[in-house]
């Protein structure tokens, strides 16, 4: 069996699919039939492959290495007096091999036996031109009386006039806080904040309404130029005073 | 060089193939510059005379279809019940109250743009119909229902829709519904 | 609906007329749903057989092609299929004998990880589809073949697949001992 010539094998690992693919390479040079394979020589030629490789240093992938250690492990096996406690014997894993070598072979033929067949759109080809077959879906349209009526309650419903009444209606208006303000600054020199300038008996809702209206009147007042503001940093207190 | 009744074998596969139809020229390309493919048609012709496939010629060039009397069999027709979509549904409801209505005027009263795809279904529907156009600007479409209208929704005339009182009576104004509606769903009219 | 010879026409003209295979059950829908169409189908069979047209049946499904032996007539001008790699070649056959069959196992068989673009390959091609999950722990998706790859490579059913009586006696079609597979080479890193 002089099949393991490095010259005939690329040590090129990038050219097999893997280890099984490099042993059914090697399988397929002992040009007997994989059924009646020998897997010691078949063992063989894969470990002095490796060993070739890695002589020429060439990097082998671990994989391939794993498959090197399963097969030493299993040569040794076989060619060592048999232990009849192990299990799965030696003679049982060979035969697993070689039966998985038989179908990966029997898939790689039966698939160049597949594309070799007469393909659609290869060797035989449809119509080239088919008018189409169509279906032409025709919408029934379905809706109940209710459905219609209660749509247009809902429309009403939506655009029915409606007055808003607003019940409770505690505020102290624009005007009010415009003329209460520009009078009161106009009677101050200094500065004042503006809640100074609410009514000291407003309370509650009342109270914010009145101070409220009270800020915008002195905005208003600043902006006619009739009133002065001074705040030293945002949030902080703002003061105002008649304009000098 | 192909000839006699393989000619002929090849003749029918290269126009079935074909993408276009083929000028005898076209077709010589394929079985042989010296092949008799004018004999090989008129073969062709004889065979399919009368079969649901029929060798034509337009032009000079020359094509297989399916004979026009069966054309009616490569078309099924399908029908499909769909329900109407709330849009659907509210344009058909003004239509119905207020017709004969633009869709400018469906609009005001619903308080939505109404798509251009809601007043088709229901103009394929057969529930509503133009109606004429309004003379105002812009002379708008107007739409009414139409008979089928009525027939689908069991209603002998449009006098027979309960009125604002009788919607009221029915609970159909509760503006509690309303909120509820409005907070279910915002805008529907995308169909 | 249709009989006789007129349904033979028309079962002809539909089938002519179609874009994909069709079975007889979509061949009713376009000729009468009480039609003899597997009548008409053998009757079609007979007439073009050796024909440069034929028809044929492909997992189920009917289809009008060109004769295979007329193959070289027909390539000039068509662009060649994309070749299939070695590895995708190996993972189609393995499938098409083995299925359904999981990627563990396509793997097992080869040797070698399946890389990811194989069966998106074979998957875009419409040749094979996922086909459930086994129940066992991982519970691993499955792949089997379609009826687009029983068409594309002129199979009537899956049992026409070159030599599967053969390799199936032979014990090699036997379902996968991935547990002993796995103690041989427990590499599987990830690809």
């Amino acid at each position: 069996m002089t099949a393991a010539d490095p010259d005939t094998l690329t040590l090129d690992l990038d050219g097999w699919e893997g280890p099984l693919d490099l042993l059914l390479a090697l399988a397929r040079n002992q040009k007997v039939d994989l059924k009646v394979i020998s897997i010691l020589a078949l063992v063989e030629q894969y470990l002095a492959f490796l060993d070739q490789a890695r002589s020429l240093k060439l990097e082998v992938a671990a994989d391939y290495l794993v498959m090197a250690a399963w097969l030493a492990y299993l040569k040794s096996a076989l060619l060592l007096p048999r232990n009849p406690e192990e299990t799965p014997s030696p003679e049982d894993m060979a035969l697993r091999l070689q039966r998985r070598l038989e179908r990966l072979n029997a898939m790689r033929e039966a698939g160049a036996r597949l594309v070799a067949r007469d393909r659609l759109g290869r060797d035989v080809f449809l119509r080239g031109t088919p008018e189409g077959l169509r279906t032409v879906r025709h919408a029934t349209w379905e809706a109940e009386i209710y459905d219609l009526i209660a749509a247009y309650g809902r429309i009403s419903a939506r655009s029915r006039p409606v007055m808003h009444v607003v019940a409770h209606r505690d505020v102290m208006t624009l005007d009010e806080a415009l003329a209460r303000v520009s009078e009161l600054i106009g009677m101050r020199v200094d500065w004042a904040t503006i809640e100074s300038l609410v009514p000291s008996s407003a309370i509650g809702d009342y109270r914010k309404s009145a101070v409220a209206s009270s800020f915008v009147a002195v905005l208003e007042l600043a902006k006619q130029g009739r009133a002065e503001l001074r705040q030293v940093s945002p949030f902080a207190p703002l003061y105002v005073r008649a304009a000098s | 060089m192909t000839q006699g009744e393989s000619l002929v074998r090849a003749v029918e596969a290269v126009l079935f193939a074909a993408e276009t139809p083929l000028t005898i020229h076209d077709i010589r390309l394929h079985v042989g510059t010296q092949a008799d493919v004018g004999g090989a048609l008129a073969m062709l012709l004889e065979r399919y005379a009368g079969r649901g496939i029929e060798l034509v010629e337009r032009g000079g060039r020359w094509h297989f279809q399916t004979a026009a009397d069966l054309a009616h069999l490569l078309r099924r027709d399908r029908e499909e019940t769909r329900r109407l979509s709330r849009a659907g549904i509210e344009t058909l409801a003004i239509i119905a109250y207020h017709e004969p209505v633009s869709r400018a005027e469906i609009e005001a009263i619903r308080g939505v743009q109404v798509a251009k795809g809601t007043l088709d279904v229901l103009l394929e529907a057969g529930w509503i119909r133009p109606a004429g156009r309004r003379e105002v600007p812009g002379r708008p479409l107007t739409y009414a229902t139409t008979a089928g209208f009525l027939s689908h929704f069991g209603l002998a005339t449009r006098r027979d829709l309960p009125g604002l009182d009788d919607l009221r009576a029915a609970g159909l104004l509760d503006p509690i519904d309303l909120a509820f509606e409005n907070a279910v769903e915002k805008d529907d009219d995308s169909d």
